[in-house]
């Protein structure tokens, strides 16, 4: 199953178990989104349960919140993580708050899927990673699946959650993993035991991380695409190292990146994001605080550069192997 | 070079301090005169309503046209009831305002002279209908007989605040009073309401959804993006413009621009608009009354401007002396809401100057009584108020580790 | 319990695929019945305009009524220019979209059935007005007489790219040929339009700015927020809206919802505006004219909607056959436009079918030949493109220190 | 004078000196401001200088562009930072991006003030530190005054910076310094000497630190409010802490931070704004990276709680002398 059909999958059973369940975006009615990740829906459902809207993020947000505050479980689509910005007041101001300050009157069971991420030459409007500037809001949960099997877990996950989930989708990934090299032959999920999905209810607990490469030398933290580029950059380099799915960057799966870090000694930080106050960043904070005895050398961030995502120069600007690699051996130099 | 054809424009208010007052550019039209429109109006059929100024009061205190017949079988009852919630409002704008002068919270936002609005508007709501307010629709709690303990309680953020001391003075929670959660960022709540008519029309519970706006607010994004998803998907919802001339320092007219009402601009988006006298009960009742019939009957969303003027500064922070003639808001033509209501209730023989005076009087009495119980809980100055470990509750449904970790940080 | 009569409703498309086109739905008033308003028209006075369809070109190709006399002198100039123009953006498209299905690049986007709006518009305009265009008014650049090198360059992100490869193919940005830097992110551009017609109004340059979206992304909060600022400050701006019917797989109504016309919704902000045939290309001239010229005299902006229909998908991505029914576009009952002004000259006996076929022929092999000579330069995806270490110029004027870190990184 | 004097002045220079600087925004123009920083600013300039918006902070912004753009200096003024969030696809989608994307055609010379943090009992929307939301966005620069001096260097320096600057005013400091103790008597700008600002024409470069107090056995970084607050809390502790107010946030100066650490081999970050990807995390990043070798203890954090700023509770949130302390003791514990 590909990623588009394994999210279209967890959105199908969250549709047939519970009725108070609504998909609805810009284009995911009838055509099925422009990804295709709901493709058939409307015509299972219904166009009550699945519908077109208007373009206007915030507005598709906004009734969102007023929907999941009188007790429906609205799953929206904005089309690309790079157009959430009109919504952005909506959905930390509004979505982030409503338990908080009504007491627990009002809640915002609500998620918001966008595919995010580069590598298909969107240039910068259709390529950005804006996952840190949702970490930053407290009421939030932020999530990053990086395979079929953990986006259909972990998205009926998210619509079960009785808060706000921000469901990152990378984009690089809807057809199959993608480990860097654009010149490669590319991969479908067909080919890959995670693209293995089962039938049916299962959920992904919101929260917990995933080893995908046990190793003793480094660690590597990553999630989304940056997954298999940090494989492919282990693989290349020979370097025994421990390469952690993040899955889940709020609420983060602290306890597993301490116990890998406390027994490599050093560590490793990719995100595709502009580098500076980048979930990065956040990551080596809590790291540093956490297992500061135990570093060898100072934790390497290997990112996007802190410039619009452009267009020709993609391969330049996305974090690739070979930048990796270096990183890896930077920090085992010492 | 410069082409002095070419300038920019500036609205401005009629008159500034140390000017009169100057209301001549308003025009209003006489009561009665517009009829009740079938209950399937479209925008289009909205034209005169959207334009003109729905009355039923007049100069003189009569109820008159056709809008004065559509209030039902008991109108004495709704009025002795709206005088007295309008009373009530005044009594604790008055109460609450005297506290903060005092220094006993920190803020407050008074309603005088726009009580008539949401205190008509309210009584003609059903249980479960939801309220999306701003913080000056506090009218629409005390006409749903929400508690004054609470009311007072959030005011001073003491243990009977029921949200705990985590939200400003005036931004009220209510659900079981048909009251949203009050943001501080304007305009937010508008989509909001259109949402949660989309899931009333989804649910087939048969309530409806209203949203409130300020005349200012209208300029923000979610007005727009209400009205639109209102015109497509035609829930029932009431779209509630209060139209009250200000926006802090800043005239309506910075906010209206070259359109002609409120109203006339959400019937450009195909929603059928009315623009109604806020400043008489009869009027907001009965239009009320007529738009959740709509509602009820299926026929989509309707938009009322609430034409009325902010007697009061902004806030307890404001100083309107400094943007606005004095006695501005005794010079408003359309009156104040409750000597209306007091004087059409007096030629009607249902009330009396004495019998006023006594019930204003007993009300401020009563308020006073609560506002001294709820007083003696603290004040947000003074005694400390709720549990600082309450910050971290309800963040999230449950609690996550980084939370439990701040807390203990904090040494709980 | 469920209320049926309290039901949401869902704007269709008349036709969807395995259906005929149909476009019964659509009203069509006359050619030539609307007059030609005054410069200072107001929202109120343009009421006819907006509900209606300004049309030239009747169904025989005549010029008629009033908007035909207001095209100044050399009519036959015009529409000379305005043909080469429609043609080689025609021939622009299809080679383009041809080299993007050779996989010379990542993206492109065709304006088919819509290149008189642009064409007969941008000809109206003067030196120094700035248009803020959307990806699918290339046409504006042709009729500015944008080097074929430069749109060739950013098509194929090589040396000859004015934008060193950093946009999209179709996000261009030509400050003198006043053309803004377009975003990927609908409707931001339409505000920006709006501050920049108030920097030409106090500046006193006499220029002015034009502002285009379409009729999908008026659904966005920029739309509302440039009609309310240019309803306040009244600057030198003609807001456009491009309907042409289509957000990609979204139909026009759920942009609409149950307003009348987008110039209507317009009209509701007091802003003066007409609805007009975008696939008359005397229609667009005559009215870029008249609204250039009311500029000009200082009598605030204008609003148009430009009725067209998008006949080609809506990207290079995009596959209309999955949600419309084939060949739709030839079924528009506005014809094509360069059909309908060909006829048009023909008739006046300016053109024939050979000169027609002829200069398209020319023409394509223009456009041909600057295309081959641009793609030895290379292309997207061979050889590799732009410098790497570009990546880090004009983000600022000057490279921070970080930025300078990085670049080493990178290896320059 | 005090800080909202200060800002006044800098504006009137920047406005008696160029004809292209504008001023505009909510209650900006006649009544001058709700914390009245342009007071005095229309009737001196005229309305076409300095005049009222209405309340779309995405339409003051977005109008501000397109008059940077074509070669105005605007200057505008959100009225809290709580209510930047609509504006907030315009400053970073195209107001951050507008010289990168057109190959500087377009550039976009744009200051936006804001008052920021917390400290007057303002609640969730009127007390936010939005900082790190825009110090991840390429393209803008983000400025921090602490006192009259710099607010009004810095907003000259803003406002003929050739870019995009965001300009966060603690509203907490506008009337005098403030230690973190609410119980305490309120002191006035006129009894400190950074209230003591010069007349006319100057600027304080953007991007330069200062150091406020120097020490050799810990070195806390701070900004805004929070400068007083740390220096109360080294007071009180008595310990020997070097304190540097950063001033600008982007671009950073990490010499004087990384000369600092280097000499005290610890350091204490200090900040109102929530604490997960704060602007902290990043600093974290950097001063690790940089200083590892040197540092003796874990960098410590003291934030905002990851919640929404409450109103009652405001004392409880606001991070006080005493927690700073507490972390000064912690990180010289070992
Ligand atoms: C998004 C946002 N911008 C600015 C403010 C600050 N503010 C609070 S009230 C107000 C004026 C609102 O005026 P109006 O909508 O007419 O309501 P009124 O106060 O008259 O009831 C402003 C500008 C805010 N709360 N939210
Ligand atoms: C803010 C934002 N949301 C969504 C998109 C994705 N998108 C690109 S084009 C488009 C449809 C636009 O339709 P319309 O405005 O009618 O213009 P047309 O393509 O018909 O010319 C959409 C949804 C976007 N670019 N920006
Ligand atoms: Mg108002
Ligand atoms: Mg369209």
């Amino acid at each position: 199953m590909t990623m588009i059909e394994a999210l279209r999958d967890a959105m199908d059973v969250a549709l047939e178990r519970d009725p108070s369940v609504v998909v609805f975006g810009e284009d995911v009615g009838y055509f099925g989104g422009v990804f295709r990740c709901t493709a058939g829906l409307q015509e299972k459902y219904g166009e009550e349960r699945v519908f077109d809207t208007p373009i206007s993020e915030s507005a598709i947000v906004g009734a969102a919140i007023g929907m999941a505050a009188h007790g429906m479980r609205p799953c929206v689509e904005v089309q690309f993580a790079d157009y959430m910005y009109p919504a952005y007041d909506q959905i930390t101001q509004e979505a982030a708050r409503l338990r908080h300050r009504s007491n627990g009157q009002f809640t915002c069971p609500l998620v918001i899927r966008m595919p995010t991420g580069g590598g298909i030459y969107g240039g910068q409007t259709h390529s950005q990673s804006p996952e840190a500037l949702f970490t930053h809001v407290a009421g939030l949960k932020t999530v990053v699946p990086s395979n079929p099997q953990d986006a259909k877990g972990l998205l009926i996950a998210a619509i079960e959650d009785p808060d706000p989930v921000i469901f990152l989708e990378p984009k690089r990934l809807y057809n199959g993993p993608f480990h860097g090299d654009h010149t490669g032959k590319s991969v479908s999920w067909a080919s890959d035991a995670r693209g293995d999905v089962r039938e049916g209810y299962y959920k992904t607990p919101l929260g917990k991380a995933r080893v995908t490469r046990e190793g003793a030398a480094v660690t590597v933290l990553a999630y989304g695409t940056m997954v298999y580029v940090a494989e492919a950059a282990v693989q290349n380099s020979g370097i025994d190292a421990e390469v952690i799915d993040l899955r889940t960057l709020l609420p983060l799966d602290l306890e597993t990146i301490v116990t890998s870090v406390e027994k490599t000694g050093r560590c490793v930080i990719v995100h595709e994001a502009t580098k500076t106050s980048g979930f990065g960043a956040e990551l080596i904070a809590e790291v540093q605080e956490a297992c500061f005895y135990h570093l060898e050398a100072p934790i390497e961030r290997v990112c996007g550069w802190d410039a619009p995502y452009p267009h020709a120069q993609e391969w330049d600007y996305f974090p690739g192997p070979d930048r990796i690699e270096r990183a890896l051996r930077k920090v085992l130099e010492v | 070079m410069t082409d002095r054809k070419v300038k920019l424009t500036y609205p401005h208010p009629p008159a500034r301090p140390g000017e009169d007052p100057d209301f001549s550019g308003i025009t209003i039209p006489e009561a009665g005169l517009l009829d009740v429109p079938p209950l399937d109006l479209d925008a289009r059929g909205s034209r005169p309503y959207a334009n003109g100024l729905i009355r039923v009061l007049d100069d003189d205190g009569n109820a008159v046209g056709p809008w004065a017949e559509y209030l039902g079988e008991d109108t004495e009852t709704l009025m002795r009831r709206g005088l007295r919630d309008m009373l009530r409002m005044r009594a604790i704008d008055r109460r609450m305002m005297t506290a903060q002068r005092q220094g006993k919270t920190s803020f407050y936002m008074q309603c005088t002279g726009e009580e008539a609005v949401g205190c008509a508007f309210q009584r003609q709501m059903e249980p479960g209908d939801m309220n999306f307010p701003t913080y000056r629709q506090q009218t629409l709690l005390v006409a749903a007989d929400y508690p004054l303990e609470m009311m007072f309680g959030q005011f001073y953020s003491n243990d009977l605040d029921p949200l705990n001391g985590r939200q400003l003075p005036v931004l009220h929670s209510a659900r079981d009073f048909g009251f949203f959660t009050i943001s501080g960022n304007l305009g937010t709540q508008y989509v909001q309401a259109v949402g949660w008519a989309m899931a009333n029309a989804l649910s087939g519970d048969r309530k409806i959804a209203t949203a409130w706006i300020g005349d200012g607010a209208t300029a923000s994004n979610d007005f727009h993006g209400a009205l639109l998803m209102a015109s497509v998907y035609q829930p029932p919802v009431i779209l509630n413009v209060v139209n009250n001339q200000w926006a802090i320092s800043t005239y309506t007219g910075v906010a209206t621009g070259k359109a002609r009402t409120y109203a006339a601009r959400m019937r450009g988006y195909g929603i059928p608009s009315l623009r109604v006298d806020g400043n008489d009960f009869l009027a907001v009742a009965a239009v009320a009354r007529w738009a959740r019939r709509r509602m009820r009957e299926g026929f989509g969303p309707v938009g009322v401007e609430w034409f009325t003027y902010r007697v009061a500064a902004h806030s307890s922070s404001d100083d309107p002396s400094a943007y606005r003639p004095k006695d501005d808001g005794a010079a408003w033509p359309l009156g104040d809401p409750i000597e209306r209501l007091k004087t059409h209730m007096i030629a009607k023989g249902l009330w009396s100057e004495e019998r006023h005076a006594q019930a204003q009087a007993q009300i401020l009495d009563e308020v006073t009584q609560v506002q001294k119980r709820v007083e003696a809980h603290g004040t947000l100055v003074n005694p400390p108020p709720t549990n600082p470990a309450d910050i971290f509750k309800d963040v999230y449904a449950e609690m996550p580790d980084h939370l439990r970790r701040q807390r203990q940080e904090m040494g709980y």
